[in-house]
């Protein structure tokens, strides 16, 4: 593909300056290495560049995290970053698990169609440095996602418990998630999910995965690809991802110095208008 | 300036609302030895009447009530309940003080508040002092006791003594803090208000009671005289006060009462009209103006009309009231009619000592607020002993007294 | 382990009336973690917290009492408990008589379903109650005032008298702040020169007050008791170590710009330049007028700054006394003067024949002139007329705004301010006292008030300060939000502690700082809690990730306990 | 460690019983006003259990995850009015997190209902009472979690 061709040249260029200048002192990145084998590569020096692909889609965030965590001081690393990925590194240096300046991001494109197999709404990263702005899909057209989220509590509960009672609690959405960076993980805890059972315990298995993501979740989709019992999981989370727009108009991994509002923004004074809880009056006599 | 309590005289503290709470707590914090003296069984005072509290609009409950177990745990603290100061006489060195402490009849570290008492007693005459009061105890109202005995023999604990007498002690004390709260003045000598004429013409400590969602109505809006909701509610303020027949001062705190209540009936029962006719709309303080405006703006809001009312009647028949007032806006006389009124206003300061102001340990201004001590001496007094004050001007007063008192050198002034 | 004993109350059989305390006693009886199980008739009033105290004091015994709800008895027998050395972690209360007895009097077997399920939530809970290690701190016994106005100066003088050592820091030169503006003081008309004449023999010669001047503030840490406090003073480099920090650092006043002509016609001054024409001699001038609100109680500024209507009136009756034949109108919209000696001022300056007309914020007065103002257009409220007043001089009172430094000096010393910037109390019942403990406020930094009352408030934080320097050493289970004892604090693991930092943001006290983790070179945070600060409320532990953040005295280990065995 | 297969669907009956509600009630609000109604002696249904906890913030939105998953059909969180909380504004950041879980559990068909986060002050003794029998009318309309989905603990003691 000719465009697809024209984007690896840009980025070629441009991160072959990044590590001539200086910049950085390794780029991360997907590289076709023997035999046609695509996988991250840490490129030191220009020339390696030349192995330099885009695709397929690859989180390169944990990775990068990783890296970074071990590397020297004074050590830069660039990395090539998709829309989810930049918005999950963005949300890595909000917990102080990145350290800001170690980083350089490029930001690449997702084609079109990439963006409606993730259900992306935003398959760009803010920062645009290769290759041009697709649309974005809405995840709340998709028939998958419809299905588990609209209709009935009932049916909608039926639903979810189906697919849910397929997990077999391997672990892998939270090894694949970008944000999950505890150790140990709540997920391994006696007290919270007990060992030893399938299907794991549903309710605090899946849910407090989700709800500890609530704010932070990119929907990047690492954990659903890499659920080996295909739950939708990105589904719920899209789900609390509308609750945190329509109700604190607030989206993660957008800004780095945008805060979360389920942990800011707190006041003490009444908020302005707020009027007394229903119940007060409806649930009297 | 920390001394041993037994080389010291106390303190004594008049009053335990939350001026007479803070300062009691503030001079024991430094070291001095305090007798807090409280007429009512409980402590807690005037706030612990308020159902909510403005600008936050949430009960002062916890805040009180931890405030009043400090003093209660505290080992520099003596707390005398149902207590008055009945003599205060100046002696070189010291003063002495005559304190009476009226019986409860039942001992409140025997009750444990099961109630049997109350359910005993056929002249309901048992009643706890506050619903969440500390200590928690029941005590009978010597006004309404038979003195029949039944509660004696359903007390499991044997805490009930209906023949106890009132103990009177004389102390030793090194100075009095004044904080002994206001009062409400009676407003029947003012008949434009018809107070007394209508049980819907309401004060606005009644009317507080009245709606209070720990009260008999348990948060609902309703008129005294029939039960059921008003369709409309006017407010009137100044009623009383900034009135030369009556209280010549600005009562401080009624504007704001006014707003809040106003804001609650609008929470509650948004569809009750609410009209303050006011003359100022004093709202000093921090959100003070914010907190009326937000009353104002309310998708129904609160109206304001300018002006006091000349004259408050019953309608014939009795199912609601006439006021008369002049509309500022079209300078005419009209006649509304109004569900309930409520008057705000008549706060006055409440006596010191039972007995003639020549009996008055320190100097009282012409309406009875403290103005200077004895022989022109700093004047120890807070809260409304000393100004019309909201909370927070109360305990600032409060805390100001007692770091005075605490940082004198030497005993009281000559 | 056999290490509980529980205590059964009947409170004179008002709960064994209904609840079946035989099956209670032989279902405890069974329980292995129970060691002995009594039945007493009135715990609270038998004075047994004693020997129950004695019975568990040495080695690992806990007791779980069953009875009335804390706030009846209940919090008063474990208050005994305390008393007889039995800590928090080590005792329990399960109420069975508002909480159960009660309420389920019409279903008694479902009531002692309920009460076994309440008291084996309760093992639970005992099963996993930690201690948590309290702190002693020493208190540095020197306080530190910011800010040499009214407030502050009020506050250093009271601490002085009562034995204290004080630090002054003062931004200018001399002490005095907003009084040094003013030419005379309301109600009582006195020059405040007097005042700041005091203030400056204070600061220079009472051996207990350390005066500096031309300050500013590099740097603040440390916790109630503790502070460290770097500053400069007419460029030295200084540190204070201070117990406690009184914060006065006042407000200033908002500049009418855009109002009412301000800066395009001559004559139209602000309150201020007024007042500072008066200090320099007689203002000649005899038709006045002052505009009340101006910038206030609007859109922007939606409060009432307190102290404009009482200035107004006090400068037009000095316009008064200057000029025989003057005229003064005050324009406003309320006359804020509450109380008894206020309201008399106002009725004083009514007499002396100010006249007052009320404006509608809708349709404010209107300054005519060309390049002095000439005449004022104002429609009374009151009447609905529209009227022209001849004008040689209009003054327009502007609020008072926070302090340039308010935010500064907030983010120094983590306390909150409201939405106008002023400080912000922790409530309304203790109106000095800030969210970090320690920390007073005082004077208009707080709120707008008039030098009286800054003085009053600054005497408010110097009783708070001087209750907190005068001890020796202090408990950090003592900053309790609680009465007697702090619940417990927060710890933190610090093996798991992943640095992410939503603890420290959710903390409403400013008690949990992210440090970098000591030793390693990678880029890694963890959380340390100051305990001090620290007031028990759980947040921190409600936002871990992991569980790294704990309440000894209420593990997630027993909050989930308890939750399992509510339905058992 | 054996691994326990079952399938938890099939094995439980849909018995129509009284919901089981658990309560987590700040100890000066919401405990308070329980309180309130025990001294009035309201009868109150004996289906719910109130863990005190010292501010609604140690309410672990986990541990009302845990709750569902133990068996409860319906939870309770009372805390103080916005703005009256003694711990600052530690109120509202619970309120905040919770208005989410209450999201969370919408979206996976549990219902957002079934977590009611509600204000109280220690003055509102009647309205516990209003409140719990109300949420126990709701809940007992609705489906029994337990017969759908829930933990196998019970089942695997």
């Amino acid at each position: 593909m000719k465009t697809q061709q024209a984007m690896i040249d840009q980025a070629k260029s441009l991160l072959k300056k990044l590590l001539e200048d200086g910049e950085a002192t390794a780029v991360f990145g997907l590289a076709r290495g023997m035999g046609g084998v695509t996988a991250p590569r840490i490129f030191t020096m220009p020339d390696e560049l030349d192995s330099l692909v885009l695709e397929p889609k690859w989180p390169l965030a944990k990775p990068a995290m990783e890296i970074l965590r071990t590397a020297p001081g004074g050590y830069r690393l660039a990395v090539v970053c998709r829309g989810c990925d930049e918005r999950a590194l963005v949300e890595l240096i909000k917990r102080n698990q990145v350290d800001a300046d170690a980083l350089v991001m490029v930001g690449v494109a997702c084609s079109g169609e990439q963006a409606s197999i993730c259900l992306c709404d935003r398959p760009y990263p803010s920062k645009l440095d290769i290759g041009e702005a697709a649309h974005g899909v809405d995840p709340f057209d998709d028939p998958g996602v419809k299905y588990l989220l609209e209709g009935d509590t009932h049916t909608r509960m039926g639903r979810w418990e189906r697919v849910l009672k397929r997990c077999v609690k391997c672990y892998g959405c939270r090894n694949s998630c970008p944000i999950c960076v505890c150790d140990p993980c709540k997920l391994e805890g006696e007290p919270w999910v007990r060992r030893g059972i399938i299907p794991t315990e549903i309710l605090s298995f899946h849910l407090i995965r989700a709800f500890h993501l609530a704010d932070t979740c990119v929907a990047c989709g690492a954990c659903q690809e890499a659920c080996p019992a295909g739950i939708p999981l990105v589904t719920l989370q899209h789900a609390m991802r509308r609750a945190l727009r329509e109700g604190f108009e607030y989206e993660a991994g957008l800004d780095v110095n945008e805060k979360t509002p389920v942990l800011f923004d707190f006041i003490q004074a009444p908020e302005k208008d707020r009027p007394i809880p229903d119940w007060i009056n409806t649930l009297r006599d | 300036m920390m001394t041993g309590k037994e080389s010291q005289n106390p303190v004594i503290v008049a009053g335990g609302g939350v001026a007479g709470l803070t300062a009691a707590l503030d001079l024991a914090a430094a070291g001095r030895y305090v007798e807090l003296v409280e007429s009512a069984e409980h402590l807690g005072g005037r706030v612990s009447e308020l159902d909510k509290i403005y600008p936050g609009d949430h009960c002062a409950f916890c805040p009180l009530w931890t405030d009043i177990r400090r003093v209660e745990d505290h080992e520099n603290i003596r707390v005398r309940l149902t207590s008055r100061i009945t003599a205060v006489e100046r002696k070189p060195d010291s003063i002495r003080v005559t304190i009476t402490t009226e019986p409860r009849y039942i001992d409140e570290s025997l009750c444990v508040f099961c109630g049997r008492c109350r359910e005993a007693c056929a002249a309901d005459a048992v009643r706890p002092s506050w619903e969440h009061a500390s200590p928690p105890s029941f005590f009978i109202d010597k006004t309404g006791c038979t003195k029949c005995g039944d509660c004696v023999d359903q007390c499991p604990t044997g805490a009930i003594d209906i023949e106890r007498p009132p103990v009177e002690i004389v102390l030793s004390a090194d100075d009095i803090i004044w904080a002994t709260g206001f009062e409400e003045v009676d407003l029947t000598p003012l008949p434009e208000f018809g107070y007394g004429t209508h049980p819907d013409i309401m004060t606005s400590l009644e009317f507080e009671n009245w709606i209070a969602e720990a009260g008999v109505n348990q948060g609902r809006i309703l008129r005294r005289s029939n039960g059921k909701e008003p369709r409309n509610i006017a407010f009137i303020q100044c009623a009383g006060a900034r009135d030369r027949r009556l209280l010549p001062y600005c009562s401080g705190v009624c504007c704001m009462h006014a707003l809040k209540q106003a804001q609650w009936i609008k929470r509650r029962a948004p569809e009750v009209g609410c009209t303050i006719f006011y003359t100022d709309l004093r709202t000093v303080g921090r959100d003070y103006f914010d907190y009326g405006l937000r009353s104002l703006r309310m998708t129904t809001g609160v109206d304001l009309v300018r002006g006091r009312p000349g004259m408050i009647r019953p309608l014939p028949g009795g199912d609601a009231l006439a006021l008369k007032y002049e509309n500022t806006e079209t300078q005419a006389v009209e006649i509304a009619r109004f569900d309930v009124v409520i008057l705000n206003g008549n706060l006055a300061p409440s006596q010191l000592l039972p007995g003639s102001e020549a009996d008055s340990p320190v100097d009282l201004d012409s309406q009875g607020f403290v103005s200077a001590g004895r022989d022109g001496a700093a004047p120890f007094a807070c809260g409304f002993s000393r100004e019309p004050a909201d909370i927070a001007e109360s305990v600032l007063r409060a805390s100001s007294s007692a770091v005075t008192l605490a940082g004198r050198k030497d005993g009281p002034e000559p | 382990m056999k290490n509980i004993t529980v205590f059964l109350c009947t409170c004179f059989d008002e709960i064994n009336r209904v609840v079946d305390y035989e099956r209670l006693c032989s279902h405890l009886s069974d329980d292995p973690r129970v060691a002995a199980v009594t039945v007493s008739r009135g715990l609270c009033v038998s004075g047994g917290a004693g020997e129950i105290g004695a019975s568990v004091k040495s080695g690992d015994g806990r007791v779980l009492i069953a009875a009335c709800s804390p706030l009846a008895r209940g919090d008063q027998v474990m208050r005994d408990l305390e008393r007889a050395g039995v800590p928090a972690f080590r005792r329990h209360l399960v109420d069975l008589r508002e909480g159960c007895a009660w309420i389920h009097g019409n279903n008694p077997a479902a009531a002692t379903e309920k009460a076994l399920d309440l008291l084996n939530m309760g093992l639970t809970a005992l099963e996993y109650k930690e201690p948590s290690a309290d702190v002693t701190l020493k208190i540095a016994d020197e306080v530190l005032v910011i800010g040499a106005g009214p407030a502050g100066m009020a506050a250093a003088t009271a601490l002085a008298r009562c034995g204290v050592d004080v630090r002054v820091l003062e931004r200018g030169a001399q002490p005095g702040g907003m009084l040094g503006l003013v030419s005379r003081s309301y109600p009582d008309n006195t020059d405040p020169s007097e005042k700041i004449a005091a203030f400056r023999d204070l600061a220079a010669s009472d051996p207990r007050i350390t005066f500096h001047s031309k300050v500013k503030i590099i740097s603040a840490r440390g916790y109630a008791g503790n502070f460290t406090v770097r500053f400069t003073a007419e460029g030295e480099e200084l540190q204070a170590h201070a117990g406690a920090v009184i914060i006065a650092t006042g407000g200033r006043v908002f500049p009418p710009k855009g109002y009412y002509r301000y800066g395009e016609v001559r004559e139209v001054v602000s309150q201020i330049e007024l007042e500072a024409r008066f200090r320099k001699g007689p203002v000649k001038k005899e038709n006045a007028v002052f505009i009340q609100c101006v910038g206030a109680r609007c859109e922007e500024r939606p409060y009432c700054s307190t102290i404009c209507c009482p200035a107004s009136i006090k400068n037009a009756m000095r316009i008064m006394d200057e000029n025989e034949n003057a005229r003064v109108w005050i324009l406003h919209r309320d006359i804020m003067m509450p109380g008894t000696t206020l309201e008399a001022y106002y009725k004083k300056a009514m007499e002396r024949g100010v006249r007052f007309i009320r404006y509608a914020e809708s349709d404010p007065p209107r300054i005519l002139g060309d390049e002095a103002v000439e005449t004022v257009e104002v429609r009374d409220d009151i009447t609905g007329d529209r009227r022209t007043i001849p004008a040689d001089l209009v003054v327009l009172s502007t609020p008072l705004i926070a302090g340039t430094d308010a935010e500064a000096i907030g983010d120094l010393f983590g306390i909150q301010r409201d939405s106008y910037g002023f400080f912000r109390e922790i409530y309304p019942l203790h109106p000095v006292e800030t969210r970090i403990d320690g920390v007073y406020i005082c004077g208009s930094a707080r709120w707008p008030v008039s030098s009286e009352q800054a003085m009053v408030q600054g005497e408010a934080a110097a009783m708070k300060a001087a209750a907190l320097v005068g001890r020796q050493t202090i408990r950090a289970s003592e900053f309790s939000r609680v009465p007697g004892a702090k619940f417990g604090h927060a710890r933190v693991n610090e093996d798991t502690c992943s640095g992410c930092g939503n603890c420290a943001a959710v903390c409403s006290f400013d008690a949990i700082r992210l440090q970098r983790r000591s030793g390693e070179g990678e880029f890694r945070m963890v959380s340390r809690v100051i305990k001090v600060r620290c007031k028990a409320c759980g947040n921190c532990l409600s936002v871990c990730p992991n569980g790294s953040m704990q309440m000894p005295e209420m593990n997630t280990k027993a909050l989930y306990g308890m939750v399992g065995k509510a339905f058992s | 460690m054996a691994v326990e297969v079952s399938n938890n669907h099939k094995q439980q009956k849909a018995t129509e019983r009284t919901p089981r509600i658990l309560v987590f009630a700040c100890k000066w609000c919401g405990l308070i006003g329980a309180d309130g109604a025990g001294r009035k002696r309201e009868p109150l249904p004996p289906n719910f259990r109130v863990i005190p906890v010292e501010c609604v913030g140690s309410v672990e939105p986990d541990a009302v995850i845990r709750a569902f998953a133990d068996g409860m059909d319906g939870v309770i969180v009372m805390g103080c009015h916005l703005g009256g909380c003694r711990f600052n504004d530690a109120n509202h950041a619970a309120f905040k997190r919770l208005e989410l879980l209450r999201a969370l559990l919408e979206g996976v068909g549990i219902g957002r209902d079934r977590l009611l986060v509600t204000f109280g002050t220690a003055h509102e003794g009647h309205q516990f009472t209003d409140v719990l029998r109300n949420f126990t009318n709701l809940i007992a309309k609705k489906e029994s979690l337990d017969t759908s989905w829930t933990s196998s603990r019970a089942r695997m003691i």
